[in-house]
């Protein structure tokens, strides 16, 4: 099976699930006790305002009927309205994604660029020192709530050392006459890496933590493996049997482990977000539950869902990609 | 959270002492006194339980004063600002430092914090949420996620597709997003946060179970036992269930340490314990008004959470290097 | 096949097969069967079953031992689970003690186990390491709700020594036992319910030599005290020699040969049998080694050969009637097809290849003309087409790829039934189970033979 | 005869365990000579794979070679000398690490794993672990490697060696990936190849294909062989000389046929004695009673005493060495037993002891752990 007709399996696949996301943040977002329109209108308005109002919102449909409707419209892109912006939910959403992809994807880049090379020396020096190190580190990494690391960054290095700022983001690719204090888009982007510095770390820790671990234990298994002893027998030098042979069979748990991480970082760029005043989709659902902006809630909850999901996807195919007996016999 | 779920499916454990293959050994290694036998032996796994063990009983202690003594202990030990609303003392930090509020004073060993109550204090009543809802969200989840998981595994087929489906879209949503979003529709106080974090704990446990429950039902001794003509309910009993004992147990350890997490997150984001509540996720998030001047504030919730999960990651750590699951082999 | 196999249609027989299948869907899941093309209609739902048993029928008589042989792969413990019903039959029938255990599930099928048993082929496996020998032995007779908790824990004990292990031993995890020994107490658990019947699946291959000898001794003798019926799977003929009244062969999924064990072994009338016994090592440096082996791999099961399924490495696969070639050119015709479809070679100049592969007799007619197409066909590195022309026009017009072969031939040595599954034995069976329109069908070319078009 | 290729002498190589040490070859000598296949023979347990990792200098912690000497063409593998303190230390002479990975491994010795499904490693193609292994021991370029590859496999009767080239391994059936592993070894044009049990996994006729394969092979190549493996069939089909191990002893060594026919240990004929026949229908099998004892803890006397049928009472006393027991101008048959009179240790005068030979099954467990719960 091609790499292409694998990656329309995995999408074909992850149909149900999106539309149970879709189902269980509806129900959900449908239990939410109070009325939105309450919140909109004050706490008298006249019936008639009501009514129109929740007719605009299709409030006063049935329950079963609101849901087809809000599935088609998931379906065509259209995420109803969010009340409390007073603008469509997509734009909401498309407005902050970016936001919190950047420090996703920038937590992950941190994550996984230190903990190989950590996983992979723990593997390799068994019980020796360097080995302990690691394993403290990544036993802290992974014991450690990941806003609580943002509070101490902060104080640390933005408060006493005032080496970063506190809060707060600036996107690469924003336009320089809207960012304070930079001239030309190199500036931008200098201020958009200074910004991003502690966040990243903040939320990267868990996942370099867990990569880590997953790195090494996989890396003990299979510098044991039978591969292993016969290119030792062959007069395969070590650090080529390390860093070639033991270390790509190695990598498929760690995938695996990326993938489900996602989950992990998703929930925590929401506290990142909130520790360092990050305008992310983190906040913004916070900002959406507050207000009771359940049409807004809906959306943003199923577009974490979305991104997990897709992710997922792209680690499935990654390791399809480096595991040749995937596209043989999968499931 | 998954990673360790998929540690244990992967088999990959931690393994640290592997015998190397030296021929012909054969050791006992079933029973629950075996266990305890190993947990013994392994020095992380000592220290786990030490740790453990300490948090329990400082969280027991908690409780009993809260709920026997209504904080008799806390207020006869520690000064408590609402019993003297006059002289109430801010946001010290602890003994021996000094901030812009003052000097450190010895009745307030870690500080106050912004209302002046006393930092000792609240971080060690913190523990009686953390640990209760910590032990009950894995409780929840292990209930839901053996049930599913066992009855996937067994029968497979389409019970098996549907119950798969469903799990897995419950995992589909980042747990924090999911939990807030079920707070947010049934209520916003502990008792849903727990039931929220013991819901997201349902996939990780179902699918350590089925696929522990698949690779047993896929052993010879289960297929001797159908073809002897066990019943399907002993099979269950006394074979599937006694055999997958040692990594649901890792598993179980490891998921308190992380509903830990997960709940002082909630916490901090104002999910879960309301105030006047000491809870750990609860000060900090109130701490961070006043981390330029009072820094101290937010260290020590943060060190007592972190204490408490190091100590089941480690107790989880050492039972998994202790119950090697690869002892089928 | 149901005229003359099975060999025996003795209604007094304790366990008789009919026409037993087994096939695996090969893949699982909601939506693993849906595939992707690049082309419309871009989707479509593949049925990729494996083959693991494939229309198979024997019976076993009460007291007797069948052997049954096949290399790795060939569906023998596939097929021995479905007799168990521990497996459900695709299609056919397993007759035991006069009840349809096809037809059977649930509690009525439970209740037939307890005369009907099995041993297994790690004795590691299967023991649960977390029971303790005596509960082990106890367990199917609790099943079974036979005696008290006294009696069976008496019972228990009485077998263990049966079996040749120390009662005292009742307390000890499966561990502290060596393979042998594991394996022992498997037998133990088997023989409390006092079965009938007991099936095999190659008990004694995890075991050292010298271990397995001890086993099968001990197997012998409790089939006599008990008055045991045996399934005995194996790979190893030597093994089977032993222990065997009568011997199934089996490959691919169906049975090929079944006779009595001596019939079997001194006048083996399939190919196969034949080839299987020449591979067999002898454990004497003077025997002189094993001679003409075979060659090639078995085919896949999902989508196994058409008529005789041995026929793609068969070393006496029969000329088809449209030819005349002689005997050799016609071998030479065989062995370059399959050099040919495993592209074994490298050279691609016809007339080195005529002088490797056809340098004693060249085929002449319509077959030479044939050959020489194919052999243009290499010559412009079209071995596709080359491969096409000698599979369809030579390997496919063969009688063994248009008839599903069937026969019954006189036993030389015993009184027993000999079956056979070859076309060679057309001529000396006694009966046949042979849709002659195929055989016939063959003989004229172009001919619409349903099965040839596998 | 001229000087051995290889030659072992009193080869100890232990485990040390928790649980105690395992002698898991104890004082092992054999020779190998240019051209031969030398067999090495026992049921599990006996030592043979730690003795042919031993040879490469492969084996894993906690084992440790301890003692004894390895020569491989007048080069010292393995040799202790002791030291100015008393100590045992390397000689000089010993190769270092290095000098074994450049000079011996795959170059000089090569070997075939017993499981061809996990030697290959998954993530790489058949023909990209070939080449590396030939570009490391035969100073060829890619492009050479890969031609040599290509052809090796193709000796090796892989079909369609070039598309297959680029195939990974789970698309090779189990016969097919241990042709890879000898095309392998072979490819590297090793003086010495060890196969360990190489076809103990595959089908008889798979095996009979193989076995045919590497006579031709050893016979072009005129390389060495040292074939482990417990089936004597084998060992009668393949071998030249043999090895009979008992518990990290060599009992008996032997040209293959007197071996078979003037079989000199009761183990050996034990062995023999104990299978069962494909050739001729046997009324009963004579099984060697008893299993193996642990090599952590193994009888004292001769190892074989407790199973054996022969047993005296001067077998629980004495340990015996090999001994040549050929006479002159015969091939060297070495044995050690001592009811063979070259020992003279008054075995005739002994009497007989009861053993697990006689004793029946219940005899014979291994000692480890079998209380605890």
């Amino acid at each position: 099976m091609s790499l292409l007709r694998y990656t329309l399996r995995r999408i074909a696949q992850a149909i149900p699930v999106l539309i149970g996301i879709v189902t269980i943040t509806f129900f959900l977002a449908n239990q939410i006790p109070g009325d939105p329109v309450d919140i909109m209108l004050g706490p008298t308005p006249a019936q008639e305002q009501v009514e129109a109002i929740r007719a605009q919102y299709g409030l006063d449909r049935p329950i079963h009927e609101r849901y087809l409707t809000y599935l088609a419209g998931v379906a065509t892109g259209d995420l109803g309205l969010s009340i409390y912006y007073d603008r469509p939910v997509l734009e909401m959403i498309l407005l902050r994604l970016p936001v919190t992809l950047l420090l996703m994807l920038s937590a992950f880049a941190f994550a996984i660029v230190t903990a190989i090379p950590l996983g992979v020396i723990s593997a390799k020096r068994r019980n020796e020192p360097a080995d302990h190190v690691s394993r403290i580190v990544s036993l802290i990494g992974v014991s450690t709530p990941s806003f609580w690391i943002g509070l101490v960054l902060i104080i640390v290095f933005a408060f006493h050392l005032g080496w970063f700022p506190a809060r707060g983001l600036v996107l690469p690719w924003e336009n320089p006459a809207d960012v304070r204090g930079a001239a030309t888009q190199f500036e931008v982007i200098r201020q958009s890496v200074h910004h991003l510095f502690l966040p990243m770390i903040g939320l990267g820790t868990l996942q370099m933590a867990q990569i880590t671990r997953i790195e090494r234990s996989s890396m003990v298994d299979s510098l044991q493996g039978e591969y292993v002893k016969l290119a030792r027998a062959y007069g395969v030098p070590e650090s080529t049997i390390v860093r070639k042979h033991a270390f790509q069979v190695a990598q498929l748990p760690v995938i695996t482990i990326i993938g489900l991480g996602l989950s992990t970082a998703l929930g925590g760029a929401v506290l990142t977000e909130t520790v360092f005043e990050i305008q992310g989709m983190g906040r913004l659902i916070i900002t959406a539950i507050n207000n009771q902006d359940y049409q807004l809630i809906m959306g943003t909850t199923l577009v974490f869902g979305f991104v997990y999901v897709i992710g997922v996807i792209i680690t499935d195919i990654t390791y399809s990609y480096l595991d040749p007996r995937v596209t043989y016999g999968d499931d | 959270m998954s990673i360790n779920s998929a540690t244990s499916d992967d088999d990959t454990p931690d393994g640290d002492d592997e015998s190397g293959g030296g021929p012909g050994e054969v050791e006992a290694r079933v029973g629950l006194r075996y266990t305890l036998k190993q947990v013994r032996q392994d020095t992380t796994a000592r220290i786990g339980t030490y740790i453990v063990g300490f948090i329990t009983f400082v969280a027991a202690f908690a409780a009993f004063d809260y709920y026997v003594l209504d904080y008799a202990i806390a207020e006869a030990l520690l000064y408590n600002p609402e019993a003297d609303p006059q002289n109430v003392r801010r946001l010290l930090p602890p003994v021996g430092l000094e901030n812009q509020f003052g000097q450190g004073v010895i009745e307030h060993p870690l500080g106050t914090d912004h209302r002046g109550r006393d930092i000792l204090s609240r971080t060690i009543y913190g523990t009686r949420i953390a640990m209760t809802v910590g032990f009950l969200a894995t409780a929840i989840g292990l209930g839901g996620g053996t049930v599913i998981g066992a009855v996937s595994g067994y029968y497979g087929g389409w019970i098996d597709d549907v119950l798969q489906r469903v799990t897995e879209t419950i995992y589909a949503i980042p747990f924090l997003v999911l939990v807030i979003a079920f707070m947010t529709a049934f209520g916003r106080d502990l008792t849903f946060a727990m039931i929220g974090v013991g819901i997201t704990a349902v996939p990780v446990f179902n699918r350590l179970i089925r696929s522990r429950v698949v690779s047993i039902r896929e052993e010879d001794y289960v297929e001797a036992a159908r073809a002897a003509g066990v019943k399907d309910r002993n099979i269950i009993f006394r074979h599937i269930i006694p055999n997958s004992f040692a990594p649901v147990l890792v598993q179980a350890t490891l998921q308190v340490g992380v509903s830990i997490l997960i709940v002082a997150g909630l916490s901090f984001l104002g999910f879960g314990a309301q105030p006047p509540t000491p809870s750990w996720g609860q000060m900090l998030s109130a701490s961070r008004g006043y981390m330029l001047p009072a820094p101290t504030f937010s260290i020590f919730p943060g060190i007592a959470i972190l204490i408490t999960v190091i100590g089941f990651n480690i107790l989880g750590d050492g039972l998994q290097d202790a119950l090697d699951p690869r002892i089928n082999n | 096949m149901t005229e003359v196999g099975p060999p025996e249609s003795d209604p007094e027989a304790l366990l008789q097969v009919r026409d037993l299948c087994k096939y695996f869907d090969n893949e699982s899941g909601l939506l693993a069967g849906v595939q992707f093309d690049d082309e419309f209609p871009y989707v479509s739902r593949s049925t990729s079953d494996v083959r693991a048993v494939d229309g198979v029928s024997f019976d076993i008589k009460e007291g007797e031992t069948l052997g049954l042989v096949g290399e790795s792969g060939c569906g023998k413990s596939t097929l021995a689970r479905t007799v168990l019903r521990l497996l459900e039959p695709t299609s056919g029938s397993v007759y035991f003690q006069g009840e349809d255990l096809a037809s059977l599930s649930g509690e009525p099928l439970r209740r037939m186990r307890k005369d009907m048993q099995m041993i297994f082929q790690d004795p590691q496996s299967s023991l649960d390491p977390r029971m303790k020998v005596g509960p082990i032995v106890e367990e199917p007779m609790k099943a079974h709700d036979m005696l008290d908790e006294e009696g069976r824990e008496a019972r228990a004990k009485e077998l263990l020594e049966k079996v040749g292990l120390d009662p005292q031993h009742y307390n000890r995890y499966p561990h502290a036992f060596s393979g042998g020994q594991r394996q022992r107490v498997n037998l133990a658990r088997a023989l409390s319910v006092n079965p009938d019947f007991i099936v095999c699946d190659e008990p004694v291959s995890a075991l050292d030599v010298s271990i397995q000898a001890q086993v099968l001794n001990t197997m012998e003798e409790l089939q006599e005290e008990f008055d045991l019926t045996y399934l005995f799977i194996a790979h190893d003929l030597s093994v089977i020699r032993h222990i065997s009244d009568r011997v199934a062969v089996m490959y691919l999924g169906n049975i090929v040969e079944l006779a009595d064990k001596e019939e079997l072994f001194e006048n083996p009338k399939h190919p196969y049998t034949r080839a299987l016994l020449d591979a067999i090592p002898v454990p004497d440096p003077r025997s002189g080694g094993r001679t003409a082996l075979l060659s090639g791999d078995v085919p896949s099961p999902i989508d196994p050969p058409s008529g005789c399924r041995f026929r793609t490495r068969c070393p006496k696969v029969i000329q088809p009637d449209e030819y005349d070639m002689t005997e050799e050119a016609w071998r030479n015709v065989v062995t370059f097809q399959r050099a040919v479809e495993r592209r074994s070679f490298e050279e691609t100049d016809p007339d080195a290849l005529r002088s490797r592969f056809f340098d004693d007799a060249l085929p002449s007619g319509d077959a030479g003309t044939l050959l020489d197409e194919a052999l243009g066909h290499v010559e412009r590195d079209e071995f596709e087409d080359a491969e096409r022309i000698l599979v369809e026009r030579f390997a496919d017009q063969s009688v063994c790829a248009t008839a599903t072969p069937a026969y019954e031939v006189p036993s030389d040595r015993t009184d027993g039934r000999h079956y056979a599954a070859c076309h060679l034995r057309r001529d000396e069976a006694v009966a046949s189970a042979v849709d002659e329109a195929a055989v016939g069908g063959a003989v004229r070319p172009g001919a619409e033979a349903p099965e040839a078009d596998d | 005869m001229s000087e051995p290729l290889l030659s072992v002498r009193d080869l100890k190589t232990q485990f040390f365990t928790e649980d105690g040490t395992v002698r898991a070859v104890d004082g092992i000598s054999f020779d190998v000579h240019e051209g031969e296949i030398v067999g090495l023979v026992g049921e599990s347990g006996a030592g043979k794979s730690v003795a042919t990792s031993s040879i490469l200098r492969l084996v894993d912690s906690p084992g440790e070679i301890v003692g004894g000497e390895i020569e491989f063409k007048g080069e010292t593998i393995f040799g202790l000398e002791e030291g100015d303190d008393g100590e045992l230390r390397p000689r000089d002479q010993m190769l270092t690490e290095t000098e074994m990975r450049k000079r011996i491994r795959g170059r000089e010795i090569a070997i075939i794993f017993q499981d061809p499904m996990e030697s290959l490693n998954p993530v790489f193609t058949i023909g990209g672990q070939l080449r590396e292994f030939i570009e490391i021991n035969r100073d060829l370029d890619a492009g050479e490697a890969k031609q040599e590859a290509i052809d090796m496999l193709r000796e090796v009767g892989i079909p369609a060696p070039e598309s297959r080239y680029d195939e990974y391994p789970h698309q090779f059936s189990g016969g097919m990936r241990q042709r890879v592993l000898i095309a392998m070894a072979l490819a590297c044009q090793p003086d010495l190849i060890i196969a360990d049990e190489p076809t103990t996994a595959l089908d008889v006729t798979v095996e009979g294909e193989i076995l045919e394969m590497v006579k031709d092979l050893q016979e072009k190549y005129d390389t060495s062989f040292i074939w482990v493996t417990h089936d004597m069939s084998v060992v009668a089909e393949i071998c030249d000389r043999v090895n009979v191990m008992y518990l990290g002893e060599i009992i008996e060594q032997a040209e293959v046929d007197d071996l078979f026919y003037d079989t000199k240990h009761p183990y050996t004929s034990a062995l023999l004695d104990s299978m069962p026949r494909p050739d001729e229908t046997l009324d009963e099998l004579r099984p060697i009673q008893g299993v193996m004892p642990e090599a952590i803890d193994p009888p004292a006397g001769c190892r074989f005493h407790s199973r054996c049928p022969e047993a005296r009472e001067v077998c629980r006393e004495v340990h015996p060495e090999p001994r040549d027991l050929s006479e002159a101008g015969e091939a060297p048959h070495t044995a050690a037993c001592v009811k063979h009179d070259a020992f003279d240790v008054g075995y005739d005068e002994s009497p007989p002891i009861e053993t697990r030979a006689t004793g029946g099954f219940s005899a014979g467990f291994t000692e480890t752990g079998g209380e605890a719960e």
